[in-house]
């Protein structure tokens, strides 16, 4: 299939040749492309899927976008993810883990041969740091959220498509938060990485009375002193606050800085 | 029983063949691009033409006035008018390509249809300033709004004194308007160029805005009394510029700038492009420089 | 006759995770016939070392986005056996039904997304767009319910947000559930069809012996806790766990493997309707009939069978529990949690067989030890061995590579296997 | 104005009587919560109520200028398109439960939004679609209005009610107002009334604890522009909006446009900003008029303390406190006006 033309207020819009791919992750990201049925079929108007092997079996090889979920977590992650920046004009990171590490670079705190050891015993196993993409190639644009929220990818992609620049919000999700009319989950007494973490997934977690984890990562220019302090004074301990600031990696130049 | 009424605010308000107050806000002119010219590598000058010939003839703007200009599910962004008040609804605006919305836009082919809302803000008093030598000052892109007081300058010019207009540009290949200087000149128009870096090309003057302008001034004697000065450029621009007039004791409310801020509506609403708490798209974009002075983190 | 045949499939396609299947099979003998799983372990049971219980559902949800219910309902409920704490009806029918609503759409999306393809001759489900456009969409829809029934009970589709130890963060709507049933009740229809869909597809005649392990159904047809149990007569209890899975690691795969009383066993939907066969909703069974599906049933491929009775089942069993829920008024949506030292262990029906979770909790309710057995890691053994009985078989029937590699391939996908998961 | 006095069970008929109209009024949010919570939100039954709200965590504001907006939408057809503009106002909305503070800023944003060059539509639409019950209050802590002079409400309303007891004194400003009353037993004021009702304001007034002096405040935030305090409150504040969402007269906002999956349409949202947000002040290519986190915590109180005294002859703040309240740094008003004026005293 040669990609269709289309027009928008008189400019031709092609039909990018898109893939998928997936790292260390648990692929939920990529489900969440398929999970939008209601968009689903304007979705592949816009795009063109040439390669999505959780849901197809035929495998393109000539793609401008590549979206690539997961960390790098073992080397030859690192050979694929090269190839795929050798094709792809467009590289795209999606998810917490492929942004940041995800949960899988809790690992991280932990020495190597600890892990294998309790996991794996002394069966030989292969794996390394875990790290983003960008550790290893330049990304392209990033797509925050553990998992990613379909609404969302939905304006990128088609901003991408028209080549509209992609802005990612600048301010805190308590601006979503309040939008949504919530009760503020501090004065519910229970702590909340909103004021420092990126917009973007619409306050998914406090709507839904559940504290925010910061799965988005920081905000640009995250007051990180000032939350330590709130934390403080609604009882909330260090350790609570560190285990939802080092869940995603996104605040990772914080946390050894919190930490010492 | 108690059901309340309904009250529609727009209803029944199109009077004397215009909008209403309350209709007009979210209004736009449906406007055609007719033509574009690429000036420099990342300017184009767009013509373009309210559709409706009712419209186009009642579309009245002076000179500093900008427009809003939408591409549907694009953006909407602000621009100077840069063609002549007689012209009306056939407007020429000259934009960079900087974001979203200029670069989407120097794409699209001629003949696309284009929102325009407007005209806003303040303007150059050029009637206040019949009789009067006047200096226009621009730096880079700041030449666009001088374009449209140049034209109602050249329309009248037997009103006028001596007019300079000084012109500093990074280097020569950005410089716009080339075309047009020949026509200037030939009004009894003194017009200086300076240029940060020269190429081959070049053999005027090499040097920062303020040389040449320290020369005009030198040039034009005393211009305490009988001289207003257009300033338009970048903000640091503004700064030497005013100061150096200032200096030279042109007395600060003769002085008009005209300021750029974010703006989003264009309409005095949005606050985007509030200075301390003054509307730039209400009380400015041009402003007399005590004003300026007047406002807090206004350059 | 033919004697040879020799297939490699590198990251099979239209399942979830990395799997490679190797057949070489040299003058009628099998040299190698292997299912090996690739994927990249990110060692979950290591990483909530030291995290307080908290941490343990929000993280070890992410263990897989498909089954992240499942996996956060498991680790919600070792917690609460850890503690002692034991959900009100309220809260445990909640959770039953979120659960019935992932089980609903995972079947669904392997039924139509993944696995129908196959029996329609085409890549993906992309094609089918335009050529069975009805089909696709009845899919959506139905698939479309399901998620917004997780949304709304627990939160968001994939990593629920409002299930907690102890409850839930917040209940949804009366008038939401409200709609809910209405919307599951057009559904059976769709479900109706989906069964006439699935008749005119032709199963292959594949069987090989096996041992099934799943929860025992009580009065219920079982997915959340209760005891264990095989085909093969192996009861145990919830906290015996790891007698029931007996892991062990092999050369060729990052998974790990498990046996009971043979070489391999497995689970799944189909496990689950062979061991509990008479507590599936009635309106089920009588599909099961349409299809001669009698337990024990030992052809794999009729995992596709089980799963669409187990869609027919959660939906109506899900209907019968809004019933109630909506005549009863809220009571608080979740108790307060007290840290206790020990250990706690849940085993919970997710779409592709039993999942357990189980942690050991320091004094402070921190995490000391941790251990997670995935349902397609204790397939793996059993898909290996199938393949290889399958090898056999079809060499021997004479059927082409091609043949083989498209049976062997829609074989393992029967199974849903959900790679990364199973190497967590 | 006209005044009635109704008996206090005479309440619910008045609200039955309205009630064929949508309601929005106070409700509790949050019974599981340390201290009770109040929001506005549409109401279904007179018990859902609660008119004994010392405040809400939002203003009245998101039903007149809703946190985002569909300005309008656009089909598109190649270079040619249309625009459709919808004021998303529908149905008059009575508003059961109102405190002086907020009228007071609906009259506020009135001036800007549809008494300026420009009138909103999209605000008058909503504005001019409401029937407006207010109701005394009771003043917390955190309070401030009365030296802002928002106390009490002098019109923006169709009527007041001020509890008595036994009954409601009542305001009437509009003539709607005045039909629904001639439906209720009620009877003209009486000497004991007005007694009654001159106690009741009174002690309120004796209530507010929190303070602001306003005495030259328009030139004092001139002359302390450069203030260290600014800075001082700066390192606390998030840069998260949170006051200007729950601010009944923050009003500033943003525009995106959105082109639809399809290619065929596109919208353009309206969406509350707010000024001390990071790129509120960004201008194309990258310049940020406001960097720093003080200078647009400043400007904030500058837009309202000076700018609008200068526009409006009166500030743009009710002293409702909310924003303080909801601050997670804790930055009030009070105290941050306290704090720059005790700076200008300092210096003298
Ligand atoms: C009165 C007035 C007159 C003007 N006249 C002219 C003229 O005659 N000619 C001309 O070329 N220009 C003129 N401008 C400038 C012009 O308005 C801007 O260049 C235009 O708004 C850019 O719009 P855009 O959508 O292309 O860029 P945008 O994409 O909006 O912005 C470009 C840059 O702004 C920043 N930015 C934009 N949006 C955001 C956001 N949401 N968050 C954070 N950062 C953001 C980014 O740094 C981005 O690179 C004038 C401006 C004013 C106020
Ligand atoms: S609220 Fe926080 S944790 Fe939740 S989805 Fe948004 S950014 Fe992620
Ligand atoms: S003052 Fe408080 S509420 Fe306002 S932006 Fe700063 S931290 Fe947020
Ligand atoms: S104070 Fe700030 S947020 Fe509020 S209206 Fe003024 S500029 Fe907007």
């Amino acid at each position: 299939m040669s990609p269709v033309e289309r027009s928008y207020l008189g400019v031709p819009i092609n039909k990018p040749k898109v893939a998928f791919f997936e790292m260390s992750s648990c692929e939920g990201c990529q489900l969440q492309m398929l999970n939008n049925e209601a968009s689903l079929l304007d979705f592949l108007s816009l795009v063109e899927v040439v390669n999505f092997r959780e849901a197809m079996t035929e495998k393109g090889h000539d793609y401008q976008i590549a979206f690539v979920e997961g960390s790098i977590t073992r080397s030859d992650e690192i050979d694929r993810l090269k190839k795929i920046r050798k094709q792809a004009d467009t590289l795209v990171a999606i998810g917490s883990c492929a942004c940041f590490g995800g949960v899988n670079q809790l690992k991280n705190r932990f020495e190597l041969d600890w892990v294998k050891k309790e996991v794996y015993g002394d069966y030989p196993i292969d794996t390394r740091k875990v790290e983003p993409l960008s550790a290893h190639v330049t990304v392209d644009l990033e797509i925050y959220g553990c998992p990613i929220k379909k609404e969302e990818v939905e304006r990128i992609v088609t901003n991408l498509v028209l080549g509209k620049s992609i802005e990612h919000p600048k301010y805190p999700i308590c601006v979503e938060c309040k939008e949504n009319h919530n009760v503020c989950l501090y004065d519910l007494g229970e702590p909340c990485l909103g004021p420092v973490t990126r917009a973007g997934c619409d306050s998914w977690c406090p709507s839904n009375r559940l504290g925010c984890w910061g799965c988005r990562g920081p905000v640009d220019e995250a007051n990180v002193t000032q939350l330590k302090e709130i934390m403080a004074q609604h009882n909330f301990t260090m350790e609570q606050m560190l285990d939802r600031m080092e869940c995603f990696g996104g605040f990772s130049e914080y946390i050894t800085e919190m930490k010492k | 029983m108690n059901k309340l009424p309904f009250i529609d605010v727009l209803a029944g308000k199109e009077e004397h063949g215009r909008k209403s107050d309350l209709a007009s806000f979210e209004y736009t002119y449906q406007a055609e691009i007719t033509n574009v010219y690429s000036l420099t590598n990342t300017e184009k000058l767009y013509q373009i033409q309210i559709i409706d010939p009712k419209e186009r003839q009642r579309f009245c703007f002076k000179p500093g006035q900008f427009v809003m200009l939408e591409l549907p599910g694009i953006g909407e962004a602000p621009f100077s008018i840069s063609s002549s008040p007689l012209r009306h609804g056939d407007l020429e605006l000259c934009i960079r390509g900087a974001g979203n919305m200029t670069n989407f836009l120097s794409l699209v082919p001629r003949g696309t249809k284009v929102g325009i809302s407007g005209p806003f803000g303040t303007s150059f008093p050029v009637e206040q300033m019949y009789d009067q030598n006047i200096m226009l000052i621009g730096g880079g892109l700041g030449l666009v709004p001088l374009r449209a007081p140049i034209f109602s300058v050249l329309e009248q010019r037997s009103r006028y004194g001596n007019i300079d207009i000084i012109y500093g540009s990074r280097n020569p290949s950005e410089l716009l308007f080339t075309y047009q200087y020949d026509t200037w000149r030939q009004f009894d128009i003194d017009l200086s160029i300076i240029v940060d870096e020269g190429d081959e090309t070049w053999n005027g003057p090499v040097g920062l805005i303020t040389s040449i302008l320290e020369e005009r001034i030198a040039a034009a004697g005393d211009i305490s009394q009988n001289t207003f000065a257009i300033v338009c450029g970048p903000p640091i621009m503004f700064k030497y510029v005013c100061d150096m007039l200032v200096k030279s004791k042109m007395p600060i409310q003769k002085i008009f700038v005209s300021l750029e801020r974010r703006m989003h509506c264009g309409r005095g609403k949005c606050c985007r492009c509030n200075i301390g708490s003054t509307y730039t798209c209400l009380e400015g974009p041009v402003f007399d420089y005590w004003s300026v002075l007047n406002l807090k983190e206004a350059i | 006759m033919k004697l040879s045949c020799d297939i490699n499939v590198r990251h099979l396609t239209r399942v979830e995770g990395h799997g490679n299947i190797h057949i070489k099979i040299q003058d009628g003998k099998v040299e190698k016939a292997s299912w090996d799983v690739v994927e990249t372990p990110r060692f979950f049971e290591a990483i909530v070392v030291g995290k307080h219980w908290e941490n343990a559902p929000y993280i070890c949800g992410r263990i897989c986005g498909i089954c992240s219910i499942g996996h956060t309902l498991a680790s919600i409920r070792a917690i609460e056996n850890a503690f002692g704490i034991i959900p009100d009806k309220q809260t445990s029918s909640l959770r039953l039904i979120l659960k019935h609503m992932e089980t609903l759409q995972s079947h669904l999306l392997h039924l139509y997304f993944l696995a129908a393809p196959d029996f329609l001759n085409v890549g993906s489900v992309f094609p089918l767009i335009e050529s069975h456009p009805d089909v696709v969409q009845r899919a959506a829809r139905m698939k479309l319910l399901a998620n917004d029934a997780c949304d709304i009970i627990g939160g968001r589709r994939m990593h629920p947000t409002r299930t907690v130890v102890g409850g839930f963060t917040m209940l949804p709507e009366k008038n939401q559930l409200l709609q809910l049933k209405s919307r599951l009740e057009a559904v059976v229809a769709d479900l109706l069809a989906t069964a006439e869909l699935f008749q005119t597809f032709s199963f292959p005649d594949f069987v090989r012996e096996t041992e099934f392990v799943s929860l025992k159904g009580d009065k219920h047809y079982p997915f959340i806790g209760g005891d264990l149990i095989s085909t093969d007569g192996v009861i145990k209890a919830e906290e015996e766990y790891l007698a029931m899975t007996n892991e062990y690691m092999v050369d060729h795969s990052t998974s790990k493997w498990s046996r009971l009383s043979r070489p391999s066993f497995a689970v799944g939907a189909l496990a689950r309707v062979n061991n509990n066969f008479s507590l599936l909703h009635p309106v089920a069974q009588e599909i099961a009939g349409r299809f001669s599906l009698n337990a024990v049933n030992h052809n794999p491929y009729m995992l596709n069978i089980a799963q669409l009775l187990e869609c027919v089942h959660v939906v109506l069993d899900s209907i019968s529990m809004l019933d109630e829920l909506l005549d009863t008024p809220w009571q608080a949506p979740r108790t307060p949690v007290e840290p206790k030292e020990g250990l706690g262990v849940s085993a919970v029906e997710v779409p592709r067989g039993i999942l357990y979770h189980a942690y050991e909790f320091d004094a402070s309710g921190r995490i000391v030890h941790a251990n997670c057995v995935i349902p397609t890691s204790q397939n793996n053994a059993n898909i290996h061995y199938d393949i290889i009985e399958l090898a056999h078989q079809y060499t021997a029937q004479g059927k082409s590579d091609s043949e083989i590699q498209q049976l062997a391939e829609m074989l393992v996908r029967a199974y849903d296997p959900c790679i990364s998961c199973s190497v967590h | 104005m006209l005044f009635r006095v109704i008996a206090r069970n005479e309440l619910e008929n008045l609200y039955d009587m309205l009630a064929v109209n949508h309601v929005v009024g106070p409700v509790s949010r949050g019974d599981d919560t340390p201290t009770p919570m109040f929001d506005f939100d549409f109401v279904y039954d007179f018990k859902e109520l609660r008119l004994d709200f010392p405040s809400t965590i939002h203003s009245l504001k998101r039903y007149v200028l809703p946190p985002k907006e569909r300005f309008c939408t656009f089909t598109i057809q190649d270079n040619d398109w249309q625009k459709d503009v919808d004021l998303n106002a529908h149905k008059p909305i009575v508003y059961f439960g109102v405190h002086a503070c907020d009228i007071n800023a609906l009259n506020k944003l009135d001036k800007v939004l549809s008494g300026s060059v420009y009138p909103d539509p999209y605000y008058a639409a909503k504005r001019k679609n409401m029937f407006v019950v207010g109701i005394n209050c009771n003043p917390q802590p955190y309070c401030f209005c009365h030296s802002m002079g928002t106390d009490s409400a002098l019109h923006g309303f169709d009527m007041f009610l001020t509890d008595l007891g036994d009954d409601y004194f009542v305001e009437i400003h509009s003539a709607q107002a005045f039909d629904c009353i001639n439906k209720l037993n009620s009877r003209e004021p009486d000497e004991q009334d007005h007694i009654r009702f001159l106690e009741i304001t009174d002690k309120k007034l004796k209530k507010f604890t929190s303070h602001v002096d306003n005495t030259d405040l328009t030139k004092i935030l001139d002359l302390e522009f450069q203030s260290e305090s600014w800075k001082e409150w700066g390192k606390k504040c998030f840069s998260c909006g949170t006051c200007a969402a729950v601010c009944p007269t923050c009003y500033c906002y943003g525009i995106t446009e959105n082109v639809d999956m399809d290619l065929q349409g596109a919208s353009k949202i309206k969406q509350l900003y707010s000024c001390n947000l990071l790129d509120f002040a960004e201008v194309a290519g990258g310049h940020n008029f406001r960097p720093d986190s003080y200078t647009r915590l400043k400007y904030r109180y500058y837009h309202k303390h000076r700018g609008f005294v200068e526009a409006f002859e009166e500030p743009l703040c009710v002293g409702c406190g909310r924003c303080g309240e909801a601050c997670l740094a804790g930055i009030t008003v009070p105290e941050v006006i306290a704090s720059v004026r005790d700076k200008e005293n300092n210096n003298e």
